[in-house]
């Protein structure tokens, strides 16, 4: 079949990160199509987060990446593509309740501190200090105050517009069925319905689906979904504006500027899917929302008459070793990889954008991302 | 006043006893167990609250606990739809405006 | 988690029928509603239905609500209230508030009969306090006896407008105007005739361009529509009313069973979203049915139907009876079901163009532009006959499946023909007593006694009357036009109200002769 | 669905209309002239439309305006209500506080 369509780079997802890399290189002035299997822009994970925008807690192969986008990016974000994305930067708060847990916040707060992030452990009257709203079981937290929030939604949606007023090409409901390499180098996307789409490069950034796609030319991330779900309440007049999570993992949000309160987490059981991430939109179980609300009511016995106006569920596609994989595929020149987020792609979404478009166009990039290459998993011993 | 006395089908509407609530602190009165929303419209009440983004007024649109066009402040809490919950003696509503009672 | 053979969602005409026939095959049966009331959308019907005697016709909604749910006592349902079902989960767990906690269950099967939601139209104004759907005006006045308001304009004229602008006058309420954008009356002329001679004025082809007021609503402002439905200039009317009631169409409301993960397609025909079902409203996921409103939009009579049919095909799902068993019931159902689907307002009919009945009479155009029909045009229709003496007059012009007159007349003096759609005759040779039970057993309110010619230059019509204050015997009014005319003086010779009415009372009034064909209503002077 | 649309295709621009200040989304306050405007930036889709409006994401859900939104995007885009998809249907049915969400009647298996 003849090619009808040729880009520079041909992306494959329309998530909040094909769409950032789309709005990076055609600031560039390059020419993009973006593939999207799903009929929605950002049908994924991108839509399907807390929104928070944290360096805190994180690995720090990562850590650059997400206090670059905090430094550079993140503040001038939303003059940028001329969308609120909603963007707070007034700290988080991991809270714990328990010893154990204040043993597991220490340990993640001396790493980051490592890395030279601004983060501390707090006493809980610190930590009412700042949250007011907070139980007293709280006995303390780790504090980051650049960390912060934004709109999941909006923002993925703001840089998908602003990437097409700039001439990228989206293209919805195409499924991806494999990629090919042509004389050597990867060149083009084929698709379900027959199309074939051809690029200098190609980025795989599909969330889970990429295994699968990847797996076409014999490149494997290991990964597996996990399914996360969010309760949204009613609007309430506002409360406090830090991102929340806790030691125990039991919830993690923030109360978004529409005044509502997005809180995410989990039954403890989701490990083992009947579907494997197989549907478009994920179904929620029917007890994990009241068990996020157990949650909730822990740490804020205030919200206990907060009304839940919507629960959705989403797939987080988790790497072997939590991290992402981004970036070239040695052996298979034409191929850039971006997934395997592990549930916290969307604070250094912007970020990935951006590095990656300079990848691309100069063939490195000004963060370290090396330790989220491909090739590095090995055996154990 | 706006009650019907006796209809020509249904015949005179059964209701509970006469309750007393109030309304902005102004004390009416109402059928125990009717929606709050049929004992304000009973008294004449048509505000039930005022919108967040554009200030405007709102009341009783469907009636049956769908738009929630008409919630209001009751007994402290907000966004409650007046439509289809019950009329207590004693409860305290409030015209709600924007998330808080009026004059919050 | 408690499991249950069947679950039922909605406890409206089609989830009690549907729980009427597994409970009384033995199976353990629950039916969740989020209403104080079970009976859904019934108890707020207080007209009375259209059909033959199976489908419960001259019954007033709220009576065959009753009962059904005295049916479903007597079965063994049990029927949950204030129980709100918040989510149709996978594997079919059906989760439900009910007070101060959440409770999962499991069902076998899933029935749900969760019926249909308003549609509204916007317009400026729409917002303000006194802009209301017409379910809240029913839901206000015949359910908490509430009046909505003193004088409202209805926008729509389907049934639902029709059948509620007349509810609004029961209710004591003044209805300014009836007003929609198509050129013709969606809903039964008999339905839009009673309200029409009452004096209520029609104006089709016409929109609201404007509701007034600032905190409520002080009034509003219509205006005629060209073809492509957009206002003309210079053609606005301004009614000074407090209320505006909306009854512009239902949706299925389907989103329980969009959750559920069946497939579904949206139907322009079946009024939106629907499940995708087979003819016996079982969706693509095995033992989850659809019954009723929520699976395609039509009348209460046919949401019972469907509901006994999921019924039936539940307890052959689970093994309460023979497949046999099955087909033969749902084959006299879809009989039942199919005669209600016929005539002019038959689902298959929808948006086609109707300009005769079935006889090969013309659609009186004033009926469907007006909602009443012309003395002229009234002449063209086999129930409208002049005799000597007591007669019945039939003004029934539209083919609608509907019979009660037939039994409802002890000398047998009417007949519909072997089709129910067809329009009323009266038999050759019939002798008329005057009893009245026709004008009570119409459902249209279409049939009228009259005495031509009383032989002292008066006549005598009988007409429905369902108002308060009922006007004494020997007070003198007037005699109404089928639009609501002051046509003369009249005088009223009695008023007969007797249980078989069932609250239809029948006012005879005395007219000049002349107007024995014209006066169809009276108003107290 | 799934079927193949190019976000590219020419819609045409945008074009004012006077009724563009009538309000649509009643618990979000969105106008007509505000979901016109999103699908020339590009919402094409009724789920895009809420993440970007919040259109049918208030206290009601879009019980009232999802079939009006529907409209309004179906014509800008020059095709018919019935080839847009509707939202999700997401659980809770109706507004439920966090306090009798989390109050589960006690059962001794989780499914």
């Amino acid at each position: 079949m003849a090619v009808k369509n040729k880009a520079d780079v041909i992306i494959v997802g329309a998530g909040i990160i094909g769409c950032a890399v789309a709005y990076y290189l055609t600031k560039k002035g390059k020419s993009v199509i973006v593939l999207e299997a799903s009929d929605n822009i950002g049908n994924g994970g991108s839509s399907r987060n807390g929104g928070g925008v944290r360096q805190s807690g994180r690995d720090p192969r990562e850590l650059p990446l997400a206090m670059y986008g905090i430094e550079k990016l993140w503040p001038g974000l939303s003059d940028e593509l001329g969308v609120d994305c909603e963007y707070h930067k007034e700290g988080n708060l991991r809270l714990g309740k328990t010893e154990k847990h204040l043993e597991i916040l220490q340990g993640l707060t001396e790493r980051a501190k490592a890395c030279g992030l601004d983060v501390r452990m707090i006493d809980a009257k610190e930590v009412k200090q700042i949250n007011p709203h907070l139980s007293d079981e709280v006995i303390g937290a780790s504090w980051c105050p650049t960390d912060g929030h934004a709109n999941p939604m909006v923002t993925t949606l703001a840089f998908y517009r602003k990437a097409r007023m700039q001439g990228a090409r989206f293209i919805t409901g195409e499924p991806v069925k494999r990629l090919r390499k042509v004389k050597g180098r990867l060149r083009e996307v084929l698709t379900e319905s027959g199309d074939v789409y051809e690029g200098d490069f190609v980025l795989v950034a599909a969330g889970y689906a990429s295994r699968k796609i990847l797996g076409t030319v014999g490149v494997d991330v290991p990964m597996h979904v996990e399914l996360m779900e969010c309760l949204v309440t009613e609007a309430e007049p506002p409360m406090f504006n830090q991102m929340l999570g806790t030691a125990e993992a039991d919830f993690y949000g923030h109360q978004s500027d529409h005044g509502s309160f997005v809180f995410g987490g989990s039954s403890g059981l989701e490990l083992n899917n009947k579907d494997e991430g197989a549907k478009n939109s994920p179904g929620n179980a029917a007890i994990t929302a009241p068990c996020i609300c157990r949650g909730i009511m822990k740490y804020f016995p205030e919200l206990a008459d907060a009304k839940i106006v919507r629960t959705w569920a989403g797939y987080i596609d988790i790497c072997q070793d939590g991290v992402p994989v981004l970036g070239f595929v040695d052996d298979i020149p034409g191929l850039v990889v971006a997934c395997a987020f592990s549930g916290h792609g969307f604070g250094i979404a912007p970020a990935v954008g951006e590095q990656l478009a300079m990848l691309i166009t100069e063939g490195k990039t000004s963060v370290d991302i090396s330790g989220l290459r491909y090739g590095r998993f090995q055996a154990k011993i | 006043m706006n009650r019907i006395e006796e209809h020509p089908i249904l015949g005179e509407p059964q209701k509970g006893r006469e309750v007393t609530f109030t309304f902005d602190g102004k004390e009416m009165k109402g059928c125990e167990g009717e929606p709050i929303a049929m004992a304000l419209k009973a008294n004449g009440v048509m505000i039930h609250r005022y919108t967040k983004k554009e200030h405007k007024p709102r009341g009783i649109f469907c009636a049956i606990g769908r738009c929630t066009d008409c919630v209001m402040v009751v007994n402290g809490k907000l966004n409650v739809r007046t439509c289809i919950t019950p009329l207590e003696e004693g409860m305290v509503v409030q015209t709600q405006d924007g998330v808080t009672a009026k004059g919050a | 988690m408690k499991r249950y053979e069947v679950i039922i969602v909605g406890a409206g005409p089609s989830g009690l029928s549907a729980a009427i026939e597994a409970a009384k095959r033995g199976i353990k049966t629950i039916v969740f509603d989020e209403n104080e009331k079970p009976g859904g959308q019934l108890f707020k019907q207080i007209h009375k239905f259209f059909g033959s005697k199976k489908h419960h016709a001259k019954i007033r909604g709220f009576k065959i609500g009753e009962e059904l749910l005295k049916e479903a006592d007597e079965a063994g349902v049990e029927v949950v209230l204030n129980a709100t079902v918040i989510g149709l989960y996978a594997d079919k767990e059906v989760v439900v508030r009910r007070g101060d906690e959440v409770s999962h269950y499991k069902g076998d099967t899933v029935i749900v009969a969760t019926g249909a939601a308003e549609n509204m139209v916007t317009f400026p104004g729409w917002t303000l306090p006194g802009v209301i759907g017409a379910g809240a005006a029913q839901t206000m006045m015949n359910l908490h006896g509430i009046k909505p308001g003193k004088k409202i304009l209805m926008l729509g004229s389907g049934n639902v407008g029709l059948v509620v602008s007349f509810q609004l006058l029961q209710a004591g309420c003044e209805v300014a105007a009836l007003v929609d954008a198509a050129p013709k009356i969606g809903g039964y002329g008999v339905h839009a005739s009673k309200v029409a001679r009452t004096g209520v004025p029609f104006y089709l082809s016409h929109t609201i361009t404007k509701a007034h007021g600032e905190d409520h609503v002080t009034g509003v402002t219509i205006s005629k529509v060209d073809e492509h439905f957009s206002p003309i200039e210079g053609t606005e009317k301004y009614f000074d009313v407090d209320t505006i009631c909306m009854a512009v169409g239902l949706s299925p409301m389907s989103q329980l069973l969009k959750m559920s993960g069946c497939q579904m397609e949206d139907n322009p025909k079946k009024g939106g979203q629907v499940p995708i079902t087979d003819e016996y409203g079982e969706t693509s996921v095995p033992g989850l049915f659809a019954a009723g409103d929520v699976s395609g939009i039509e009348e209460a009579s046919s949401a019972m139907i469907e509901g006994r049919m999921a019924g039936v095909c539940v307890a052959e799902y689970l093994g309460y009876c023979t497949e046999e068993e099955k087909e033969q019931i749902l084959a006299e159902l879809k009989e039942d079901l199919e005669s209600l689907r016929q005539g002019m307002f038959a689902p298959a009919n929808r948006g086609k163009e109707i300009t005769e009945t079935e006889e090969g009479i013309a659609v009186s155009k004033n009926l469907l532009q007006h909602g009443f029909l012309t003395e002229k045009e009234v002449e063209k229709y086999p129930g409208v006959v002049h005799k000597v003496g007591v007669h019945p007059v039939m003004e029934c012009t539209q083919n609608i499946p509907c019979n009660p007159c037939q039994d409802a007349c002890p000398r047998g003096c009417i007949t519909i023909g072997e089709n129910i759609t067809y329009l009323p005759i009266v038999a050759d040779g019939s002798k008329c007593s005057g009893c009245g039970m026709c004008v009570a057993s119409c459902s249209g309110q279409a049939i009228f006694l009259v005495d031509e010619d009383c032989g002292d230059g008066s006549a005598t019509v009988t007409v429905p009357y369902e108002f308060f204050p009922i006007p004494e015997e020997g007070s003198k009014g007037f005699g109404l036009s089928r639009n609501g005319e002051k046509l003369c003086e009249a005088t009223v010779v009695s008023v007969k109200s007797v249980a078989a009415y069932d609250h239809t009372n029948l006012l005879t009034m005395r007219v000049p002769k002349e107007y024995a064909m014209a006066a169809r209503f009276f108003k107290a002077g | 669905m799934n079927q193949i649309v190019d976000r590219s295709r020419d819609i045409g621009e945008f074009v004012p209309q006077p009724d563009d200040d009538m309000l649509v989304c009643r618990c979000e306050e969105v106008t007509k002239g505000e979901i016109r405007k999103a699908v020339h930036d590009g919402m094409w889709t009724i789920t895009e439309i809420r993440r970007y409006l919040r259109t049918g994401m208030g206290l009601c859900q879009g019980q009232t305006c999802a079939r009006l939104v529907k409209g309004i995007v179906a014509r800008e885009l020059g095709i018919s209500p019935a080839q847009l998809e509707p939202a999700t249907a997401r659980s809770p049915m109706r507004p439920i506080e966090m306090k009798v969400l989390g109050k589960e009647e006690v059962s001794d298996t989780w499914q």
